[in-house]
C-alpha cells in the first residue's frame, strides 16, 4: 500500500502522480514499471491493476509516474487524492542496459518521455542526447527536467509550434548523419510506429538501441503469459512485464502488428 | 474455542486446507515466492502443461471486460520434459500439495503425460484440463461427454495419482459431462473452466484480441460457477473443487456452501497475488465466528 | 456532412434506428413515459407473455452479483386478453415499433398466441421466447435445435407478423439453434437471452434466489453474448440482434460491428431509465464523425 | 442528477445524507422512496441503484436520507462528499395514507425511524404518538427530532439503557392495553419480524396498520417485477416498488419467509 502524496494535472489529459512508497524507491531502476491499483478498495471493476512505467524517484521514498488519461482506468486514477492509498506493485521488469562511459541517445515521443527522465538522471555524468517530440507543443513533455539535468534536448512537433518541425525521428536522423561514436547506446519510448522508426536507423547503422514496450497485461509479474510480444528470430514470444518491458530491439519483430 | 480443522479430502488427496490456485494465474509456483507463501495453502496447480512446448498464440492475448477478464494465452508452456527438470525441483521443496494441469491434442496425447507424471516424486494429483477455449479442438473435448469419459479412463490407466477432471462450462447440460467422467473412474471434478467469450475495440474497429475468441474468467463468471458447482455437486459422488471469479472469502464461501471440497483463486491472484491467502484467512475466522469445526459444515443442505 | 442514415430491415420489418427495449426490462412501456421518449428509440419489446395470466415466482427474484444481475421473475404477467385489452391501446399511440414478446408451455401455446396476434393493430412483430431459464421446462425448447424449430415454424404458419426467435445462450453450440431456427423460417433472431447463474447470501446462508436458480443479465455477461452473436451472424443468413450487458453506447457498436442489424437494451434501462436514448445518440454520434452513412456500414468483415 | 449538500455520521453505521433536488422536494409525501445511485459515475459496479427512503424534506428544496450501511453499496454512498452529484430517481411509489382527523401510532424500529419522521412532522397538528426502539441507547435514532415536533415520544432498548427495557412492541402493548381511539391508525417500519408483531396487535383490535415494506429492487420503478411480496388473500403478488413501498397491514402475508 502506498499513500498517495501528490496528484497534478500537467496538460489536459496528463497526470503526474506522487506515490510515497519507500521500498520501491529503493529497488527501482530506470525503465521498470509497476502495476498501479486505480478502482478504490473493495470495488471490483475495473478488475485489473494499470503498468505504469517509474518516472523518477525522489527524495525520500517517494515515486513518481507521468501517465495520460486514455481510458476508464486511468480516469480513475486521476481522481485519487492525498491522503487515498493504493496497492502498488513493483518494481517489476527488467529496465535500461546502461553501458558505461557510452555516449547515449533518449528518443522519447509523447508519453515516451516517462520513462526517459529516471534514466537521463541516471545517465548524469554521460554523454547524453535527448530529443522529444511531440504533436504540439503543450505536448511536449517534462522538457524543463531533462534540461535542469544539463542534456542536450533537441525538440521536434508535428505542428511546428515548438523545436523542428516535424517528427522525433527527423532529428534523429539528422543526429546520427553527423556520423555519431559508433558506441552510442540509443534508448526509446514512444508509440510502436515511432520505436520503430528508431530501431530501423538504429540497426541500419550498427548502433544498439533498447526499446520500452507495452502490450496489455494483467498480472505484471509472468504469472499469466498475457503480455506477449513477436520475436524477432520467429521462435514465439517474449513477455513484456518479465523479460521486459526494456529490450535489445533487435530481439523484438518489427512486422506490422496485425 | 476449537480451531476449525480447515483439512479437506479430494478422493485419495488430502489438502491442509480448501484453497488452491488455478492453473495458469500461478505461473509455476516460483513467480510468486515472495508475495504469497504458498505453504500456507491447500496446494497449487501449476500452468498448463503439454507434451511438447507450446509456443501460444499471437498477441494480443488479454482484454479487460466488465468485472471480466478474458484471455487467449492458448496454452503457452514449456512441454512436459522442461517442466519436470526445469520447475519441478523448486516445486518438491514446498509443504504444500502440488498438482499438475494437463493438455493433450489427443487421448494418446493425455495418457502419456499421465504416464510420465506416474512415480514422479512431489506430484500430489493431476488436474486433466479437458476445455480449454483458446486451442484449436480444445474445447471439444470438454463439451462432448463421450470424449471427456474417453479422456479420463484413458488418463486413469495411466497413472496411480488422483485424477481431477477440469469441465468446461461452455455446454448445455454440464451434469452429463460431469457424471460421464465420474463413472470413466475421475477422483474428483474441478470446475469451471473460463467461458468463452470476445470483445470489440471500437477506437481500432478490431477484436481485441488476436484470436478474436478468449475465455472469460473473473467476478463476472462466478454466478454461472456457482450454478455449475451446485449442479454438479448434486450429480455425482465424487468431489467437486470449485473455480471461477473467487475474489474474497465471501466468494470461497458461496462454493464451499455449494457443496464444492474446495475452490482454486484464478484470476483474483493476477489482481492482487497475496489473494488467496485473504481468502483463507476469512474462511477460518467465518468458521470461527459461526461455530463450524469442519469444511463439510458449509455445506448447505437443500 | 450528410446525416446518417440510422434505419434497419430487421427482414420484413423496418425499424427507424437499431435501438430497442429489451423483454421484460421495459414493462409494457407506459411505466416510462415520463423518463424516456419512446417514440425516439427503434421500438420496444413488451414484457414476455403468455396464454394466462401468471402470478411469477415467489420472492426474493432478485439478486445483484458482480456487474450483473440475477432475476428470477417467472414471467409474472398479465396473459395476452388482458394485454390486448388494457396495455396495447396505449401503446397504439407509439409512433415507434411495437414487439411482443410471447412465451408458451407448449408448440400449440406459441401458436395460438400468434395466431391472437396476427392482425391486432399495432403490433408490428414478434418475438419469441424459447429460453425463459425461469419458468420449468421454459428453457428445453431454447436449447433443444428441434424444438426450437418446431416452435417457429408453427408460429410462422399461425402469423403474418414478422417472427424474432430469442434464443438462449444456455447452450454447447448456439450456431446449431441459430440454424434450426433460420431453416425453420425464422425472419430474424435475436439472442442472448440470460444465462443461469446463482448467488448464495453467506450471511444468510441461503441462496439469494427463492428459486435457486436465475438469469444473469447486464454488462457481465457482454462478451459471452458478443460472442454468441459473432457466431451467430457468421452462420445464419437471417437479420441478428445483439442483446446482452448493453450499456454504453460503445457496448452496442460492439454488437453492431460484430454483425447485429439492432441491438436491445436490458438491465441498463432498469439501472438508468434513459440509457436507450443515450446509447441512440453516441452510436448516431460516433457514425458522424466516422464518415458511416448506413448500419451496415459498422459491421466488420474479418 | 442531485448535488450531494451534506453527508454527517450520525453513529458508527448511520448516516444522514442531504441532496439538492427541488423536484423530488416538492413532489415527496411522507413514505416514498427514491433510488440513489451509489457509485461514482461510469463505474459498473455495483450495478443497481439503492432504495433509500425520504427520511426529510428541508426548506429549500433538500430532501435527506438516513441510512446503514449494511454492504457495499451503502459503504459506496457514504463515501460521497459535499460536490458530488448523484444521479436520484424520484419520488416513486406510495406513501403513507394520513387520515385526518384519527389519531396516529407511529411504531419505528432502528433504521424504521427514517421514513416515520416525514410523516410525523406531516401529523404535526394531529394527536400522535410515536414508539421507537433499538437494541442499545445509540441506536436510538432521531429522538430529539420527534420531540422538537411537539409528539409524545415512547422509548425502548433491548439493554435498558434508554427508556423501557424491551421491545417497541411491548411500548405498544401497553399503549393499546389503554383502549385507544378505534379510529387510531398505526403506521410502522422497521425489520420484518417487527412488523409482523405490530401487525398482529393491530389486527386483533382491529386497529388499521400501514406498513413500509422493503424488497429488493432493480429500477423501482415497475418494469422488472423484481420486488414483489406475496399478498395476504394468495392470489400472486404485490409490487414494492409501485403499489407500496406502503401497504395496509391487511393485504401483505405475514407467512413467515422461507
Ligand atoms: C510496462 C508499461 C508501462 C507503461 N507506462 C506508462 C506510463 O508511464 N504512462 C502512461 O501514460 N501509460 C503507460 N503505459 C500504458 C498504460 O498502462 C495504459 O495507458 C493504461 O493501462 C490504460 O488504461 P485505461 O483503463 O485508462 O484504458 P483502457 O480503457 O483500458 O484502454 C484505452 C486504450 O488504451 C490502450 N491500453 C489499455 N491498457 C493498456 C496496457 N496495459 N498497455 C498498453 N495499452 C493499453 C488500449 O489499447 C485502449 O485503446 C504503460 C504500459 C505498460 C505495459
Ligand atoms: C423502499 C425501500 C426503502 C428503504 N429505505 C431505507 C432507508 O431509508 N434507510 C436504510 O438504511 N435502508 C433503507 N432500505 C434498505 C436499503 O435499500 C438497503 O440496505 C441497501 O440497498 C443495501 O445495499 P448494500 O449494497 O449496502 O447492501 P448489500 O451488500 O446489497 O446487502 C447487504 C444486506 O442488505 C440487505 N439488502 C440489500 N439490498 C436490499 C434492498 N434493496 N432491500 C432490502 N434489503 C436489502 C441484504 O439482505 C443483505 O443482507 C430501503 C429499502 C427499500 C426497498
Ligand atoms: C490467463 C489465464 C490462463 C489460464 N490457463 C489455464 C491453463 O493453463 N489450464 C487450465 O486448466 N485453466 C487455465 N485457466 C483457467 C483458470 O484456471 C480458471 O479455471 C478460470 O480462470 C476461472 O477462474 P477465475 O475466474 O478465478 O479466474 C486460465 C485462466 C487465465 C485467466
Ligand atoms: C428482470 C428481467 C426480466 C426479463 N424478462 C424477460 C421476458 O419476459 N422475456 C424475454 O424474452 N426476456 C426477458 N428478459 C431477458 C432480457 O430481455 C435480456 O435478454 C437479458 O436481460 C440480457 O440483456 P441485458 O444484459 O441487456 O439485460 C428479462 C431480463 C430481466 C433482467
Ligand atoms: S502480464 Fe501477466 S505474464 Fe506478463
Ligand atoms: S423494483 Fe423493478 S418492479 Fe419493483
Amino acid at each position: 500500500m502506498a499513500d498517495v502524496i501528490g496528484q497534478v494535472q500537467i496538460c489536459p489529459d496528463v497526470f503526474l502522480l506522487t506515490l510515497r512508497a519507500d521500498e520501491i524507491a529503493e529497488a527501482a531502476s530506470p525503465g521498470q514499471f509497476c502495476m498501479v491499483e486505480v478502482r478504490s478498495h473493495g470495488d471490483m471493476d475495473p478488475l485489473l491493476r494499470r503498468p505504469l512505467s517509474i518516472h523518477r524517484v525522489v527524495g525520500g521514498g517517494e515515486i513518481e509516474f507521468l501517465y495520460r488519461v486514455v481510458g476508464h482506468g486511468t480516469y480513475l486514477l486521476s481522481q485519487h487524492c492525498p491522503g487515498d492509498r493504493l496497492y502498488v506493485l513493483g518494481p517489476l521488469g527488467h529496465g535500461f542496459q546502461i553501458v558505461p562511459g557510452c555516449p547515449a541517445i533518449l528518443v522519447g515521443g509523447g508519453l515516451g518521455s516517462a520513462p526517459l527522465l529516471f534514466l537521463a538522471e541516471e545517465l548524469a555524468r554521460d554523454m547524453v542526447t535527448v530529443i522529444l517530440g511531440a504533436p504540439t507543443k503543450e505536448e511536449l513533455l517534462c522538457v524543463e527536467q531533462f534540461t535542469a539535468i544539463g542534456h542536450q534536448v533537441l525538440l521536434a512537433t508535428e505542428d511546428g509550434s515548438m523545436g523542428r518541425h516535424g517528427l522525433v525521428t527527423d532529428v534523429l536522423s539528422e543526429v546520427l548523419s553527423h556520423g555519431p561514436d559508433p558506441r552510442s547506446c540509443i534508448f526509446t519510448c514512444g508509440p510502436w510506429p515511432m520505436m520503430r522508426a528508431v530501431y530501423d536507423m538504429a540497426h541500419k547503422r550498427g548502433l544498439s538501441c533498447q526499446v520500452s514496450l507495452e502490450a496489455r497485461m494483467a498480472c505484471g509479474i509472468g504469472l499469466c503469459l498475457g503480455c506477449a510480444v513477436r520475436r524477432q528470430d520467429g521462435q514465439g514470444y517474449l513477455h513484456v512485464c518479465t523479460e521486459g518491458p526494456v529490450f535489445d530491439a533487435e530481439r523484438v519483430s518489427w512486422e506490422p502488428r496485425q | 474455542m476449537i480451531a476449525p480443522d480447515l483439512s479437506t479430502n479430494i478422493g485419495p488427496l488430502r489438502l491442509k486446507n480448501p484453497v488452491l490456485l488455478a492453473s495458469g494465474t500461478c505461473g509455476y509456483g516460483e513467480e510468486l515466492k515472495d508475495l504469497l507463501d504458498l505453504n500456507q495453502l491447500g496446494g497449487i496447480i501449476v500452468k498448463g502443461i503439454s507434451i511438447r512446448p507450446r509456443p501460444g498464440n499471437p498477441p494480443p492475448r488479454l482484454a479487460e471486460t466488465p468485472c471480466g477478464l478474458l484471455n487467449s494465452i492458448g496454452l503457452e508452456n514449456i512441454g512436459i520434459e522442461r517442466f519436470i527438470r526445469e520447475k519441478l525441483p523448486w516445486l518438491q521443496g514446498l509443504k504444500t500439495s502440488v498438482i499438475v494441469n494437463i493438455f493433450g491434442e489427443s487421448t494418446g496425447e493425455y495418457a502419456e503425460m499421465a504416464r510420465r507424471l506416474d512415480g514422479v516424486t512431489g506430484i500430489q494429483a493431476i488436474e486433466v484440463n479437458i476445455s480449454c477455449p483458446n486451442v484449436d479442438g480444445g474445447i471439444v473435448s470438454g463439451t462432448d461427454p463421450e470424449a471427456a469419459a474417453g479422456v479420463t479412463r484413458a488418463v486413469k490407466r495411466s497413472t496411480d495419482l488422483p485424477v481431477i477432471v477440469k469441465l468446461s462450462p461452455n455446454v448445455t447440460d454440464i451434469t452429463k459431462v460431469a457424471q460421464e467422467v465420474a463413472s470413466a473412474g475421475a477422483d474428483a471434478i474441478s470446475l469451471i473452466n473460463t467461458v468463452l467469450g470476445m470483445a470489440i475495440d471500437v477506437r481500432s474497429r478490431r477484436p481485441c484480441l488476436a484470436r478474436i475468441f478468449g475465455g472469460l474468467s473473473g467476478p463476472a463468471i462466478k454466478p454461472i460457477a456457482l450454478r455449475m458447482v451446485w449442479q454438479v455437486v448434486r450429480s455425482v459422488d465424487i468431489p467437486v473443487i470449485g473455480i471461477g471469479g473467487i475474489s474474497t472469502y465471501e466468494d470461497a464461501l458461496e462454493f464451499l456452501m455449494a457443496g464444492a471440497k474446495a475452490i482454486e483463486v484464478g484470476t483474483a491472484t493476477l489482481v492482487q497475488p497475496s489473494s488467496a491467502e485473504n481468502i483463507l484467512a476469512g474462511i477460518r475466522t467465518y468458521m470461527e465466528s459461526n461455530g463450524l469445526h469442519r469444511i463439510g459444515d458449509l455445506h448447505l443442505h437443500i
